[in-house]
C-alpha cells in the first residue's frame, strides 16, 4: 500500500506539465458554446496536438497508435490537463472512449485500418446511437430496425440523446436485427456514416439552453453489412466491452474539475461578506464545505485504488459503480452550496461582477444530468444490491 | 380552530384555479415571453387577486392572509410570470396596483448584487431600506438586463447603485409587509411543490421501462411519496401561518411565517429536483416543463429571505 | 381557516391545566422502569384519576363511560397532559385506544359491559397480540391457529412485541380460523384472558435493556367463542377498525414531548460551553435547530388540519400517514442533534451533573423502533404512493 | 504508487482476521463481560498487535500505518472490546504494553466530562494535556463507574477532576499520536461498517414477507447499496491515510486522516443505524447484535475529534 509515485511516474507528470504550460497558452480563445462547426475544429485540433505529443491515445495499443501507457500514467495525465484547465475536447470524446475502443477489441481489420487512426488523429467525429425514446435506462428494450437487403442493412427508426450528432462524422449505432430474440438477444453494433442519406437531425434543447443533443431520424438508410462491428445479434455483448476500457479512470476529469472547484468554493466563502465579515465566518458553512472535501478526497483515493486494481490487470469491482454514484451526489451538494453562497446572484447564468457565477449556475443545472447520464442512480444502486452483495433480483 | 378553507375560501382557491388555467395554461410555458401579458395582468386585478386583503372602504376586496394564500397558491400552480408579490403589497401606496393597470416591483436595498426582477415591464419600483418603505420611478433607476437569466420567464436587471426614493411607509407597516412577501411567495412555492408532484405523478404512471409502468419501481414510489410528504407538510405550514396572521394574539405571526417559507422553499425546490429525475433523460430537455417550475422555486428561495435567514430567525424565536 | 381557539375550548383548557396543577404535585414518583407491577399499579391509579376528573375516556361515546368530547377538546388535554409531564400511562394504552374503541364498535352488549368500564377505570390492562416473529410488516400472514372444539376456540402458536403483556389481564388477539382461505380472509379477532392455562411470557429484552415487550408462546390455550370479536374470518377488518378511531391526535403526546425536547435542546446549546462561547455560538447549528422547530411547527400544524378534518366528520386523509412518517425522520434528527451536543457525554444513560443525558440516549435508542412499530417508514411510503397518489402496485 | 494491499499485508490481515474469529467469536457479544478478557488481549499482544508499528530494534514489529489499518479494520469487525487504540499508541512509553501485560487508557484533558473507558481493567493511563503526554497510575485517579454505560462492553467511568501524572512526551511525538489515534479509531469504525452491512445482507437475504426475501424489495437493496458506498469510500480513505502517513511527502496525512475519520465514522453509524432498521423488529432486540456494533460506532464517534472538529479541519486546510 504505497501513495507515492515511482520516479518514472513523477517525471511523466513534469514532462506533461511542461508540455501544457508551452502549448497552453497559444491556443485560440474557446468558441461559444452554440456554435458547433467552431468547437469541432477547436476540439478536434486540440486532440491533433495531443497526439503529436504522444498523448492523444496515451492508453490504446502502441499497433493502434496510442502508446500503451499505463493505467497510472493515463491518470496523471488526466489529472493534469484538468488541472491546467486544458479543452476538454468534447467532440472526441465518443470515438476516443467508446467506439474506437470497440472497434480496436472487436472491428474488422479493415475497419481498425479505417478508423482507428483518423479518430485519435482528431480527423474523425464520432457520435453515439444508442438511447431511443422509448428506451433509456432499459436500453435493450431499443426497437431502431435494421432489415438485410444484400449487402446493406437498411435502418429505420429514432434515436435521442445523440450528443454534438451535428458536427458528427460517424455514428456508433445500436440496432434490432431480430425483433423475435429475447430482447438483449437480437441487437447489432454498426458504423453508420452521419451523411448517409435519409438520416435527419433536430437538435434538442436541454434545460440549460444548450444544444449539445439532437434527437435522429432514421429512414431507411442503408449501412453497408461491412460496418458491423461483431456478429449480427451480438450487439448488447459488443457494446458492454467498451466499458471495460476505462481501466478505473472514467470520470476522472470530472473528479479533478470537483476537486478544483471545492477550493473555488472556500475562496469564494473568504470572499463574500456578511452581515459579521465573511460567509466563512460561518462555521456551519465550513464543515459543509470539509464535508465535501472529505467526500471528495476519498473519491480520490478511490480513483488510485481503481488504478492500482487496472495497474494489477484486474477490472476494478466495486470500484467503478460507487465511485459514480457518489460523485452525482456530491457534485449536487457542491453546486448547491455554491447556489447558497451566491444567494441572488445564483438567479443568471451571465457573470456578475467576479464573482464566476455564471459557470456555477449553469454546472447547477447541468448536474441534474448526472444522475441519469450513464444508467439513472437507482438503476446503479440495484446493480450494486444485486451484483456485488448478492441480493435476489 | 378549523384550520381547513371554508366553503367560501374553497370557492375563491377554484376561481383562481379556472382563471390560471384559461388565461395562462401549462401550453404558454414553453414559449418565454420577454414582457409581461398586461391583459392577464389586468383580469387577475379585476378578479380582485391584487386588492384581496386591500379594505373594502380603500376599494378592496376585505379578505384575510388564508384568503391570499390560497390564491397564491393557484398562481404559483400554474407558474403565472409576474411580479404578483410585489404588486399585491403595492396596493395600499400605488392606486393604479389594485386593479392590475399598473405593475409594481419590490427590491430590497440590503441585496448584493441588487438584482430587479421584470425592470422593463415595471410601472413603479418599491424600496425597501431597513424599516423603510420608498417609492421609485423605474424608468429612473440604471440597471442592465444580464443575458441569460436563470429563469427564463423572468428576467432580471442588475441596478448599478442603490437607487433613491420616496418615502411612503415606514415601522411596523414594513416590518409586516416583510412577513407578507415571505408568506405569499411560500404559498407560491406550495403550488409549484404541487405542480410538479402532478407532474411527476403523471408521467412514472405512463412510462414503461423493463415492461412496466417506472412508477411500479419501489425507488420511484417511495420519492414521489416523500413529494407528498413535503407538499402536504408546507402548505399546512402556510394554512398555519396564514390563519396566525389573520390572528395574531392565536400564536407568534413571524415565526409561523418563517417556518411556512423554509418549508415551502424546500418542498418546492426538492419537489421540482425529483421532478426533473423522475422523468428521466426527458427531465433533462427543454421541452419538457417541469424546469420552469425547478427555475423558479429557485428564484424564490432567494426572495423575501432564504432558507438560511429562516432557520436563524426560527432558532433565534426558541 | 381560523387557528384561534373558541371560548369553551380555551375555558376548557384553562380547566384541564388547573386540575392538572392540583393533581399532579400530589402524585407519588414514577416507579423504576423495570419494575412492572408497580408500573401498573402507577399507571392504572392515574387512569382512575382521570376516569374520576371525567377525562378517562374523553373521546369515547358517553354510552361507554366516556364524555364523547370534540377532537378539539381531545387535542387540548393531549397537548396540556403532555407539557405538564403527567404520567403516560403506558399500561393503559392498548385497552384505551386499541381493544376498548374496538370492542365498542364489533363487540357484543355482554363483552361491552364487561370490558368497557373496566378499562376506563383502570381496572383492566389489555396487552396486544398481532406479531409474529414470521409476521411483522406482512402482519396478515400470521400463522396462530385457533381451532373451534365445543364452545372453545384453542390456540397453538407464538407472538412477539406484546408490550407489558407482563402485567396484562386481557390480550386483543389476531388468529388464524382459516389456513385455507386467502391471508386476510382466514382471521379472527379474540379477547383471550392472559391467565388462561397454557400461555407462557417470555420476556425479550430491547437494546435499550428494558423489558418492555415479551415473546408470548399459546400451547393450546382455550379460549370461548363467546370471547370472539366480530364475525369468524373477518378479524382482519375488525382489526383495521381501531385505525379510524384516533380522529387526528394520535402521536400528539409524542408530538408535544418532542417540542418540548427542541426548547431544551436550545437551552442545552445555550449553556454548554465551547471553546469561542457557547454551543449556541455556532450559526450551523442554531440552523439546524431552526429546521427542526420549523419541521414541528408544521407537524402541529398538520395535527390541527387532522383534527379540523375529524372535527367535520371526516376521516383525516393524507394526514395520518404523513405525519407519521415525518414525526418519526425528526426525532431521530432532534436526538442526533442532542447527541451531538452531548459528546462524551452521551456516552452513559446515567444521568452526569444536570446535562438531562440520561433521558436524550435513552431516547436516542428507543427512536430506532420508531421506523418499524406500526408499518415499518418503507410501507408507508408504499401505501402513500399507491392509495394517495394512485401509482401501479 | 499502488494503493492496495501486498500479499504480506493481505496475510497479515488474514492473521489478525483468524484470531478474532477464534478468540472473540460472535457468540461472545451477547454475554457482556465487566472485566475484559486478559487471555485475549496477551494473545492480541503476542500476535504483535500492540507492537506493529514499534522498531524492530524497540522490540517491535517495525511495520508500518498501512498494516495497523488492516489490522484494525479486523478487531472493528469482530468488535473486540477494550482500550485497543491506547494500548496500541502507549507501546513507546509503556513497557508492558507491547506484549499484552499491561491495559493502557487515555483520556483528554480537554474533554467535559472526562469519562474513563475501562478505568477498573486499566494498568497505566496516560493523559493529553494540549501537546504534552503525561502517565498517570489508573488506581490513583478517582473515578465513579456509570451505572448505564451506552455500550455494555466499554464500561466509562467519570473522573472527579482531571488528574495529574508526569510527563512522557510532547510536541510533534504527541500530534503524531493525535493523529494516529483518530486512522486506528476509523480503522475500527471501518471494520465496524463492514460487519453490519454482512448481517444486514445476511439477514435480508434470508427473512421473507410477502412471500418473497425483503432483499428482494428495491429500497431494501437501495438501503444495502448506500451501505456499500459509504462503507468502500470510507475504506479508501482509510488506506490512504495510512498511506499518506508511511509517506508523508506525498500529501498532508493530518488532512488525509481528517477526512478518514469523518468518512469512517459517517459509515459505522450509518450503516449500523441501517443494518439496524434493515432487521425490522428484531433490530430492537437485544438478542440480535447489531446493536452492540451500532452502540460502539457512536462510543467511537466520540473519540480523537468528533465529525464536527474534523470537518472544520479539512476547511482550514482549503
Amino acid at each position: 500500500m504505497d501513495i507515492a509515485y515511482t520516479a518514472e511516474e513523477d517525471a511523466f507528470r513534469a514532462e506533461v506539465r511542461a508540455w501544457l504550460g508551452e502549448v497552453l497558452p497559444a491556443l485560440p480563445p474557446a468558441p461559444p458554446p452554440h456554435d458547433w462547426p467552431a468547437r469541432r475544429v477547436f476540439d478536434t485540433t486540440w486532440q491533433r496536438t495531443l497526439y503529436d505529443a504522444g498523448y492523444g491515445g496515451l492508453d490504446w495499443p502502441a499497433e493502434y497508435g496510442g502508446r500503451g501507457a499505463s493505467p497510472v500514467q493515463q491518470l496523471i495525465l488526466l489529472e493534469e490537463t484538468e488541472r491546467a484547465r486544458a479543452p476538454y475536447g468534447v467532440a472526441n470524446y465518443v470515438g476516443l472512449k467508446h467506439a474506437g475502443p470497440t472497434i480496436a477489441a472487436e472491428g474488422t481489420p479493415a475497419q481498425k485500418e479505417r478508423h482507428l487512426g483518423p479518430i485519435l488523429r482528431g480527423d474523425e467525429v464520432w457520435c453515439q446511437g444508442f438511447s431511443e425514446p422509448g428506451a433509456g435506462s432499459d436500453l435493450a428494450s431499443l426497437r431502431t430496425r435494421a432489415v438485410r437487403d444484400g449487402d446493406d442493412y437498411v435502418l429505420t427508426g429514432q434515436k435521442i440523446w445523440t450528443s454534438h450528432s451535428l458536427v458528427a462524422d460517424f455514428c456508433e449505432i445500436l440496432v434490432r436485427t431480430d425483433p423475435d430474440a429475447p430482447k438483449h438477444k437480437g441487437l447489432t453494433w454498426l458504423i453508420m456514416p452521419m451523411d448517409a442519406p435519409g438520416v435527419r437531425l433536430r437538435p434538442l434543447r436541454t434545460i440549460m439552453g444548450s444544444t449539445d443533443f439532437a434527437e435522429m431520424f432514421l429512414d431507411g438508410v442503408r449501412v453497408p453489412v461491412a460496418n458491423r462491428v461483431g456478429a449480427e445479434n451480438d450487439g448488447w455483448r459488443v457494446a458492454m466491452v467498451t466499458l471495460s476500457f476505462e481501466r478505473g479512470t472514467a470520470f476522472t476529469g470530472e473528479l479533478v474539475n470537483s476537486m478544483v472547484l471545492v477550493e473555488e468554493l472556500a475562496r469564494l466563502a473568504r470572499k463574500l461578506t456578511r452581515r459579521s465579515g465573511t460567509a466563512w465566518n460561518d462555521a456551519g458553512l465550513r464543515r459543509e464545505i470539509g464535508h465535501l472535501a472529505a467526500g471528495y478526497d476519498a473519491l480520490w483515493a478511490l480513483t488510485l485504488r481503481n488504478v492500482s486494481e487496472a495497474a494489477a490487470g484486474s477490472v476494478p469491482g466495486v470500484g467503478a459503480t460507487v465511485f459514480k454514484l457518489r460523485l452525482t451526489e456530491l457534485r449536487t451538494t457542491l453546486l448547491e452550496l455554491f447556489a447558497r453562497l451566491l444567494g441572488r446572484a445564483g438567479l443568471t447564468m451571465s457573470d456578475l461582477d467576479d464573482l464566476g457565477n455564471g459557470y456555477y449556475v449553469e454546472e447547477r443545472l447541468r448536474a441534474l444530468s448526472l444522475t441519469i447520464a450513464g444508467g439513472t442512480s437507482n438503476i446503479q444502486r440495484n446493480i450494486i444490491a444485486e451484483r456485488l452483495l448478492g441480493l435476489p433480483k | 380552530m378549523h384550520l381547513l378553507p371554508t366553503p367560501e375560501q374553497r370557492e375563491l382557491r377554484s376561481a383562481v384555479r379556472a382563471i390560471c388555467e384559461s388565461e395562462f395554461p401549462a401550453e404558454r410555458l414553453g414559449a418565454e415571453a420577454s414582457t409581461l401579458d398586461r391583459g392577464l395582468w389586468r383580469r387577475l386585478g379585476e378578479m380582485g387577486l391584487f386588492a384581496l386583503r386591500l379594505p373594502e372602504v380603500d376599494g378592496g376586496v376585505g379578505l384575510g392572509t388564508a384568503e391570499a394564500v390560497l390564491a397564491f397558491e393557484e398562481l404559483g400552480r400554474a407558474l403565472v410570470p409576474g411580479p404578483l408579490v410585489a404588486t399585491h403589497l403595492a396596493t395600499p401606496y400605488l392606486p393604479g396596483a389594485a386593479t392590475g393597470e399598473r405593475l409594481a416591483g419590490i427590491v430590497d436595498l440590503r441585496e448584493a448584487p441588487l438584482l430587479v426582477e421584470h425592470h422593463a415591464d415595471l410601472d413603479d419600483l418599491l424600496l425597501l431600506d431597513g424599516d423603510r418603505l420608498l417609492r421609485a420611478d423605474p424608468a429612473a433607476v440604471p440597471a442592465r438586463p444580464v443575458e441569460r437569466p436563470l429563469d427564463p420567464w423572468t428576467p432580471v436587471s442588475v441596478a448599478a447603485a442603490p437607487p433613491d426614493g420616496e418615502p411612503v411607509a415606514q415601522g411596523p407597516a414594513v416590518a409586516a409587509l416583510r412577513r407578507d412577501g415571505a408568506l405569499l411567495t411560500a404559498a407560491l412555492q406550495v403550488g409549484i411543490a404541487a405542480a410538479v408532484l402532478d407532474r411527476a405523478v403523471r408521467y412514472v404512471g405512463e412510462r414503461e421501462q423493463f415492461g412496466r409502468p417506472v412508477g411500479a419501481f419501489q425507488a420511484v414510489k417511495h420519492a414521489a411519496a416523500d413529494m407528498l410528504v413535503r407538499l402536504e407538510l408546507a402548505r399546512s405550514a402556510v394554512w398555519a401561518a396564514a390563519a396566525t396572521c389573520d390572528a395574531p394574539e392565536a400564536g407568534d405571526p413571524d415565526r409561523a411565517v418563517a417556518a411556512a417559507k423554509l418549508l415551502a422553499g424546500e418542498a418546492a425546490t426538492k419537489n421540482s429536483l425529483a421532478a426533473v429525475q423522475l422523468h428521466g433523460g426527458m427531465g433533462f430537455a427543454w421541452e419538457v416543463d417541469v424546469h420552469f417550475f425547478l427555475k423558479r422555486s429557485w428564484l424564490h428561495d432567494t426572495c423575501w429571505g432564504d432558507a438560511d435567514t429562516h432557520a436563524e430567525a426560527l432558532a433565534a424565536a426558541l
